[in-house]
C-alpha cells in the first residue's frame, strides 16, 4: 500500500499505454492470486468491459468478462462506482439522521432500508413500538415488496430483450408508489420509519387508493405475467440456466428469493420473526430447481403471499398511537444490536454499536444484493454472453445497495 | 435634413421578394415567347422526346429507380412512426404526440436530428470501411426494392430471375453489417458484426428453401409472375397451399430483418448496439433506414409470395365497369367540367338555403360548392379505383404489407430476445428440415396432381 | 410452458394486442400536473409577506427540525448586532469531529472556543447541577449565568448546550429573546423597567416616558457615551403594586416619574454639547 | 458469553476463529449454516471482526466477535473455507478497515479505487469538511463578528454558499 500504482481512472494511463485500450488489462501488477489468474488470457480469449455504462447492468456495475467468442469463460465484477460511504456518514450523524442516509441505499425498496436500522436502534434503546405502528410498517413494507417484485419482472424481461413488461411493472409500481406517497409524502425516498414508530398515521387517501388497487391487483399482475410465464422464448432462455443447488446457495450466503428458489425455506420473517409477522398467516414459497426461471416464478408467488399479508393486516389493524415517546436527542446505553429483516432481495441487516453518545459508534449495513451478486462469478463460466444478463437479472441486484 | 430614399425600404417584406421575382418572370416570358416564336424550343422538346422514346426501357428504369429511392424515405419514416406509436400503445403509453398531429412528424424530426448530429469516427477505426459500411447496407436494401411489384405493371424491373436477384441483393446487406462490425474498433461492434454474419448466413438458407415450393407452384421466378399465379380469390393464395413454407419464411424473414426476437445483432441489453455502437449522425441514420426499409421489403415479399401481392382477397363479385370513357366526350367534357360545379353547387345549395332562411344565398352556395367538391373527389376516386387496376392494386398491396409491418412491430413489443445458440439451433435443426420437408411434399403433390 | 408449442407466445401476443386498445395511463406532464400529496416534504422556500419583506426571523426552528440538516442559514439577530449562523458546519460537523477525536483517543481541540478567552466553568457547572441539567429550566439557568458573569458569554451558551443537551440554537434563541439577558458585556449602569400591564397600570408608562426623555434614548437603547442603558426588565408578576424599576439589578421601590428622571440624569455622564 | 436483547454473543481470539466457526457450522448440535453478516469494527484501540450466524436449531442470531486484533496489522483467518459468500464481505472489511483475512483468495479493495491508501471506516479517518480543514475559520459563528480570530488561514466558505 505504500507504492503508488497508477489509477485506472487516470486518463494518462489510458493514453500512454494502448495495451489497456485493446485488452482492458489493468496497468498495475496483480494484487491477488485470483486477479493474476483472471487477467492471464489464453489464446482466443478477450476481455470485454460490460459497464459501468451499459444498458443493462442495473446501475453502475462493471463486469469484466473474459470471453471466448460468445462464451464467457470467467468474469470479475468491479464495484464501487456508486459508493457513497453511507456507513461512515451514519457514524457521524446522530441516530435520527443516520436513518435518512439509508434511504437511497437500495432505492427500489427504500422502506426496508429504513426499517432495519430503526429496529437496531430500537433494540439499543430497549424501545417498545406501538402495535399500530408495527402493523403499518408491515403494511407499507409488503406493498413495497410487491412494487419491487413487479419491477423485477419487468427488468428480467428487459434484460432478455422484452420491451413491454417493464412498463407494465412500472404501472403497478406507480400505483403503489402513489399510494405510499399519500401515506409518507414522497414517492421514492419515503423516510417514513422513525425510531419508535412511523412518521404518520394512515390517512384516507392512502386507504382509498389501497382498497381500489387491492380489488384488482391480483388480476392485473396475473394478466401481466402471462406475457412471460409461458412464453417459450423466455422459458427456454431461463430454464436450467444458472442453477444454484442447496449446498452452493448456503455456501454463497444467498438470501431472499434466490435461496428459496433453491429449496431452502430461509425467510427472516419466519426464521427470526420480527414485528407482527408471527401473528400473520402466510406461506414461504419455495422451488427446488434453483435456476433463473425458478427465481423468477418464485417472485411471482411471493407477490401473491404479500397480497395475502396485506389483506390480513388491513383486517387486524389495531387502534392506537403510531409513535412511542422518544426524546429528540437519543443517547442509548453502550451496547450492540443486530436487526435483520426480509427485504425483497433477501436478508437486510443492520448492526449498530452504541458508545453512549448520540451517534452510532458503528453503523453497519448488510445488503442482500451485495452477497447475492457474488453468485454470478461461479454461475457464469461456460454460459453465453447473453446469459450474463439473464443470470444477473434473476439475482435481482440493485447497485445502490451493493455499493452503499 | 436630407432624407435618403431607398426604394426597397418602403416595400413590405413580400414586396421585396415580389419585385425582383416579377422582373425575372417577365424576362422568362420574353425568352419563352422568343424561343417558341423562332421555333427553337419546340425543336428541342421534340428532339428530347425522340431520344427518350427511342430509349424507353432505360427511361422507364431510371424513373422507376428514382421513384423507388424516393419511396424508401417516407416508408422508413412511416414505419419508424408506427414502431414508436404501436409499441407505445401496447405499453399503455401515448407515444409521440408533440410534433405534428398525433405526433406523426416525430420520425421526421428524428431524421432531422440524426442529420444534424456529429459524424464521429472512433480512433483506431478503419476509416474507409467504416464510412462505406452504412452505404453498402442501405444500397443493398434499396436495390432489392427494384423487383418488388407494387401493383399491376408497377415495378422497377420484372426480372425473370426476380426471386434470385432479390435474395442475392438482399444478402449483400450482411456485408455492410460485417464491415461495420469489423471496422469500428470496438468489441461490441465486432460481436454484433459476427452475430449478424452468422445469423444472416444461416437464415438465408431456410428463407430461400421455403420459397422454392412457391416457385415450383408458380412455375416462375419472376415476382410479377408469382403474383399473377395467385390471382383469383384468397383461396388461390399460396399461403393456403404452402402454410409450412409460410411459417418458415416468416420466421426466417424476421431473422433476416433483424427484428425481435431475432435482433441479436443490435441486442441492446447484451452488446449495447452491436455493429452500430460506434456510429452516429447520418451513418447511423443509414443503418436505421436500411433496417426499416428491410422490414417493409420483407413484408412486401411475404405479401407477394404468399398473400397474392396486389390482388384483392375476394374478386369483385359482379363486373361493374363504368362505361363512360372521358376521352370520348371531346368538347362535351369541357362543358361538363365547367357546368357541373355550377349546376351541382346550386342544386346542393338550394335545400340549404331553403332550410336556413337567415342565410344569404352566397353562403349556402359556397357550402354547396364545398359539398360538391367532396362528392366529386369521392366519385372520381371510386371511378379511378374501379377503372384503374393499378391503383386498387397498390392499395391492396400496401394494406397487406402494413399488416405484416404491424405484426413485426407487435412482435417486437411482446417477445423477449432469443439466444445465439438457440437462434442457430432453430435455423439448422428446425427451419432447414422443415423447409426441406415442405419442398419434398410440394414436389410430391405436383407429381401426383399434375404428372 | 404449455404442451402446445407456441401457445405461450400467442397468449403474450394477445395480451399486447388487448393493451393496444386499452386506455393509456401516461400523464401528460406540463399540461397535467400530478397532485402533490399533502404530506409531501418537498422543496424548501422562504416566505415573503405581502409587502415583499422576508418573513424569516432566523429563529432556526426549521434548521433544527430538519432531520438531515440540509438547512443552512445565517442572518443577523433581532437587535441587528450579531451575525448568527446555523447549519451543518456549525452545529454538527464540529460535534462529529469532536466525537471522532474522542473515540480515537486524541485531545479534542475545539475551534469554536479557540477565539475566546477560556471561561472558568466551575461555577457554571455547579449552577447547572443545581438545575439538574434540565433544558426546560433554561430561563433560570440563563439568568443565573448572567448573574455569574455579568452577561452571557458565547462559551457559556455552548457549555450549557453541551451539558443540558439542548441545541445550541435553542439556548441562543432563549438568550436573545429575553430583553434582560445580554450577550455582550454590560454597560456601566443599567436601568431596567418592566413593561407588563400590571406595572404600566401602576404608573410604569409615565416612568418609562420620563426615563426615555431624560436619557434621550428609547427603551432598549444605550446612551451615546455608553454609561447608561435603558433596558426592559421583567417583574415576573412580583411588582407588589408599584412599577418595577431596577438600577443595576436592584429594585428601586416607590420611584416616581420625576425621581426616575432625576436618577437617570445623575447617572449619565457629562452631557455632550448641544444636548439638554 | 453474554446475553443482551435477544442475541447471544461469543468473544474469541483470532487464533481460534477457524475451530470455532467450523464447530458451529458442522456440529449437528449447532448447524449454524447461514452466515448473515461479516463486519469489521474499530474500537479505537483494537480491531474486531463480527460474524452473525443463524441456525435452524435456534431462532436466535449468534454473534461471534473476534476481539483484540492489533490495530497496526489486524489479521484473521478467512471464513471462505466454510462460506464462499464471505469473500466479498471480507473484501469490504479489508477495504474499509484494513483487516487482512488470511486465506481469502481475492483480498483486494472492493469499493475504493486500487490506488487508494487509507481505510475509510477507521476511527482515525475524518470526513474532510470545512471545519476540519481550517479550524476556527470554516465555522462562521457569531463570535467571529464579535471577536475575530487571529489565524491567517484563508477562510473556506461553507459548501452551502
Amino acid at each position: 500500500m505504500t507504492t503508488q500504482i497508477p489509477s485506472l481512472d487516470d486518463p494518462r494511463v489510458l493514453v500512454q499505454t494502448p495495451a489497456t485500450i485493446y485488452d482492458a488489462i489493468p496497468p498495475y501488477a496483480p494484487r491477488t492470486e485470483r486477479e493474476a489468474e483472471f487477467y492471464t488470457l489464453r489464446d482466443g480469449e478477450m476481455l470485454v468491459n460490460m459497464g459501468p455504462q451499459h444498458p443493462s447492468t442495473h446501475g453502475v456495475l462493471r463486469l469484466v468478462l473474459k470471453i471466448e467468442g460468445e462464451r464467457v469463460s470467467d468474469l470479475d465484477p468491479v464495484l464501487g462506482y456508486l459508493h457513497r460511504g453511507i456507513e461512515k456518514l451514519g457514524e457521524n450523524a446522530d441516530y435520527h439522521h443516520a436513518i435518512c442516509y439509508t434511504d437511497p441505499l437500495e432505492y427500489i425498496s427504500s422502506l426496508f432500508n429504513e426499517l432495519a436500522p430503526v429496529m437496531a436502534f430500537e433494540q439499543l434503546l430497549d424501545l417498545r413500538v406501538p402495535r399500530r405502528a408495527e402493523y403499518i410498517r408491515v403494511l407499507s413494507c409488503e406493498l413495497l415488496r410487491i412494487a419491487s417484485h413487479a419491477l423485477f419482472m419487468g427488468w428480467m424481461a428487459l434484460d432478455l430483450g422484452g420491451l413491454t413488461p417493464i412498463l407494465y411493472g412500472f404501472i403497478e409500481r406507480d400505483e403503489i408508489v402513489e399510494m405510499l406517497a399519500a401515506l409518507t409524502g414522497q414517492r421514492m425516498l419515503f423516510n417514513y420509519m422513525r425510531i419508535g414508530g412511523v412518521n404518520g398515521d394512515l390517512n384516507h387517501e392512502f386507504l382509498s387508493r389501497l382498497g381500489d388497487w387491492m380489488s384488482r391487483a391480483l388480476r392485473e399482475i396475473e394478466a401481466n405475467t402471462t406475457l412471460l410465464n409461458e412464453n417459450e422464448i423466455f422459458v427456454k432462455r431461463t430454464r436450467g440456466l444458472g442453477v444454484i443447488d442447496r449446498r452452493m446457495a448456503l455456501g454463497l450466503g444467498l438470501t431472499g428469493p434466490n435461496v428459496r428458489a433453491s429449496g431452502i425455506p430461509y425467510d427472516v420473517r419466519r426464521a427470526h420473526p420480527y414485528g407482527v409477522y408471527p401473528e400473520l398467516e402466510f406461506d414461504i414459497p419455495t422451488r427446488d430447481e434453483g435456476d433463473s426461471y425458478a427465481r423468477y416464478m418464485l417472485r411471482v408467488d411471493e407477490i401473491k403471499q404479500s397480497i395475502r399479508i396485506i389483506d390480513q393486516v388491513l383486517h387486524r389493524m389495531p387502534d392506537g398511537p403510531v409513535m412511542a415517546k422518544v426524546p429528540r436527542r437519543i443517547t442509548p446505553r453502550p451496547g450492540r444490536a443486530w436487526a435483520a429483516i426480509e427485504s425483497p432481495r433477501g436478508q437486510y441487516g443492520c448492526y449498530a454499536i452504541s458508545d453512549g453518545t448520540d451517534q452510532p459508534y458503528r453503523f453497519r449495513i448488510h445488503d442482500p444484493s451485495f452477497v447475492n451478486l457474488q453468485a454470478v462469478v461461479p454461475l457464469m463460466p461456460g454460459n453465453l454472453l447473453a446469459d450474463t444478463m439473464a443470470v444477473m437479472a434473476s439475482l435481482d441486484p440493485v447497485m445502490g445497495g451493493i455499493d452503499k | 435634413m436630407s432624407v435618403v430614399v431607398r426604394p426597397s425600404g418602403r416595400l413590405s417584406p413580400t414586396g421585396r421578394v415580389m419585385v425582383p421575382a416579377l422582373g425575372v418572370l417577365v424576362l422568362l416570358v420574353v425568352v419563352l415567347l422568343a424561343g417558341i416564336g423562332t421555333g427553337i424550343i419546340p425543336a428541342i422538346v421534340i428532339w428530347i422526346g425522340g431520344v427518350l422514346l427511342a430509349n424507353i426501357a432505360i427511361v422507364r428504369f431510371v424513373v422507376a429507380a428514382t421513384a423507388v429511392l424516393l419511396f424508401t424515405i417516407p416508408t422508413a419514416f412511416v414505419i419508424i412512426f408506427m414502431e414508436l406509436k404501436v409499441i407505445a400503445f401496447m405499453n399503455l403509453r401515448i407515444g409521440p404526440n408533440r410534433v405534428g398531429p398525433w405526433g406523426t412528424l416525430a420520425s421526421v424530426v428524428h431524421g432531422l436530428k440524426v442529420l444534424s448530429k456529429e459524424d464521429f469516427t472512433p480512433t483506431g477505426a478503419d476509416v474507409s470501411v467504416f464510412t462505406l459500411a452504412p452505404v453498402v447496407t442501405f444500397v443493398a436494401s434499396v436495390m432489392a426494392f427494384m423487383v418488388l411489384p407494387f401493383g399491376p405493371g408497377l415495378f422497377g424491373a420484372d426480372l425473370n430471375v426476380g426471386m434470385l436477384y432479390f435474395f442475392a441483393v438482399g444478402g449483400l446487406g450482411v456485408v455492410g453489417l460485417l464491415m461495420a462490425g469489423w471496422s469500428s474498433f470496438n468489441k461490441y461492434s465486432l460481436l454484433g458484426g459476427l452475430r449478424s454474419a452468422a445469423q444472416m448466413v444461416s437464415y438465408e438458407i431456410p428463407l430461400t428453401l421455403s420459397v422454392v415450393g412457391v416457385i415450383m407452384l408458380a412455375g416462375t421466378m419472376s415476382l410479377n409472375g408469382i403474383v399473377q399465379a395467385q390471382s383469383g380469390s384468397f383461396l388461390d393464395w399460396f399461403v393456403v397451399r404452402q402454410p409450412l413454407a409460410f411459417l418458415v419464411f416468416f420466421i426466417a424473414a424476421t431473422a433476416e430483418a433483424n427484428r425481435t426476437p431475432f435482433d441479436l445483432t443490435e441486442a441492446d441489453s447484451e452488446i449495447v448496439a452491436g455493429f452500430a455502437t460506434e456510429y452516429s449522425g447520418m451513418r447511423f441514420g443509414f443503418f436505421f433506414f436500411a433496417e426499416y426499409v428491410n422490414v417493409f421489403l420483407l413484408s412486401g415479399l411475404a405479401v407477394v409470395l404468399f398473400f397474392g401481392g396486389w390482388t384483392a382477397p375476394v374478386p369483385w363479385p359482379w363486373p361493374v365497369h363504368i362505361l363512360v370513357a372521358p376521352g370520348e366526350l371531346g368538347l362535351g367534357l369541357l362543358a361538363i367540367v365547367i357546368l357541373a360545379p355550377l349546376v351541382g353547387s346550386t342544386l346542393l345549395a338550394l335545400p340549404l338555403w331553403m332550410l336556413r332562411s337567415s342565410w344569404p344565398f352566397w353562403r349556402a352556395w359556397i357550402l354547396g360548392l364545398v359539398l360538391f367538391t367532396l362528392l366529386a373527389i369521392g366519385a372520381i376516386g371510386i371511378y379511378l379505383l374501379i377503372n384503374l387496376d393499378a391503383l386498387l392494386g397498390i392499395v391492396w398491396f400496401f394494406a397487406k404489407s402494413y399488416v405484416f409491418v404491424f405484426t413485426f412491430v407487435w412482435m417486437r413489443a411482446t417477445l423477449p430476445r432469443i439466444r445465439i445458440d438457440q437462434l442457430m439451433g432453430l435455423a439448422w435443426k428446425w427451419l432447414l428440415p422443415a423447409s426441406l420437408v415442405n419442398l419434398f411434399l410440394t414436389a410430391l403433390a405436383i407429381l401426383v396432381v399434375h404428372p | 410452458m404449455s404442451f402446445v408449442p407456441g401457445l405461450g407466445i400467442v397468449k403474450g401476443m394477445t395480451l399486447t394486442l388487448r393493451r393496444f386498445f386499452q386506455p393509456k395511463v401516461t400523464v401528460q406532464y406540463p399540461e397535467q400536473v400530478a397532485p402533490i400529496p399533502p404530506r409531501h416534504r418537498g422543496r424548501l422556500q422562504l416566505l415573503y409577506d405581502e409587502w415583499g419583506a422576508l418573513k424569516c426571523e432566523t429563529c432556526f426552528q426549521c434548521a433544527m427540525a430538519c432531520p438531515i440538516e440540509c438547512i443552512d442559514m445565517g442572518g443577523t439577530d433581532t437587535k441587528d448586532r450579531f451575525h448568527v449562523h446555523w447549519g451543518p458546519p456549525e452545529q454538527y460537523a464540529e460535534r462529529r469531529e469532536e466525537l471522532a477525536l474522542r473515540r480515537s483517543g486524541r485531545p479534542v481541540p475545539d475551534p469554536a472556543f479557540a477565539s475566546f478567552s477560556p471561561l472558568d466553568t466551575s461555577d457554571l457547572d455547579r449552577l447547572l447541577e443545581a438545575e439538574e441539567y434540565d433544558p426546560a429550566r433554561m430561563l433560570p439557568i440563563l439568568e443565573q449565568t448572567q448573574a455569574l458573569y455579568g452577561y452571557i458569554p458565547v462559551a457559556a451558551i455552548k457549555h450549557i448546550a453541551n451539558a443540558t443537551g439542548a441545541w445550541y440554537a435553542e439556548v441562543y434563541g432563549t438568550a436573545s429573546f429575553y430583553g434582560q439577558l445580554h450577550l455582550e458585556p454590560p454597560t456601566r449602569h443599567t436601568i431596567g423597567i418592566c413593561r407588563c400591564p400590571a406595572c404600566s397600570l401602576f404608573g410604569g408608562g409615565a416612568i418609562r416616558t420620563a426615563l426615555e426623555q431624560a436619557l434621550g434614548v428609547p427603551l432598549g437603547g444605550t446612551t451615546l457615551d455608553g454609561f447608561v442603558s435603558l433596558e426592559p426588565d421583567d417583574c415576573h408578576g412580583e411588582n407588589g403594586g408599584a412599577p418595577w424599576v431596577t438600577l443595576d439589578g436592584a429594585r428601586q421601590p416607590g420611584i416616581t416619574a420625576a425621581g426616575a428622571a432625576q436618577l437617570a440624569r445623575s447617572l449619565a455622564g457629562p452631557a455632550p454639547a448641544g444636548r439638554a | 458469553m453474554r446475553q443482551r436483547h435477544d442475541q447471544t454473543e461469543i468473544r474469541i481470539a483470532a487464533g481460534s476463529t477457524v475451530d470455532v466457526l467450523r464447530t458451529l457450522h458442522d456440529d449437528p448440535a449447532f448447524r449454524f449454516e447461514v452466515l448473515a453478516d461479516v463486519a469489521g469494527v474499530d474500537t479505537g484501540d483494537s480491531m474486531q471482526v463480527v460474524y452473525h450466524l443463524w441456525s435452524e436449531t435456534t431462532p436466535d442470531w449468534l454473534r461471534v466477535i473476534v476481539v483484540d486484533l492489533a490495530r497496526d496489522d489486524p489479521r484473521v483467518p478467512s471464513a471462505t473455507f466454510l462460506w464462499k459468500g464471505a469473500e466479498w464481505m471480507e473484501r469490504e472489511a479489508y477495504d474499509m478497515f484494513g483487516i487482512v483475512f488470511e486465506g481469502n483468495r481475492d483480498l483486494r479493495r472492493i469499493y475504493m479505487p486500487p490506488d487508494y491508501t487509507s481505510f475509510p471506516l477507521r476511527k482515525d479517518f475524518f470526513i474532510a469538511d470545512d471545519s476540519a480543514r481550517s479550524p476556527g475559520q470554516g465555522v462562521r459563528h457569531m463570535e467571529q463578528v464579535h471577536a475575530p480570530a487571529e489565524s491567517s488561514a484563508p477562510i473556506r466558505r461553507s459548501r452551502a454558499r
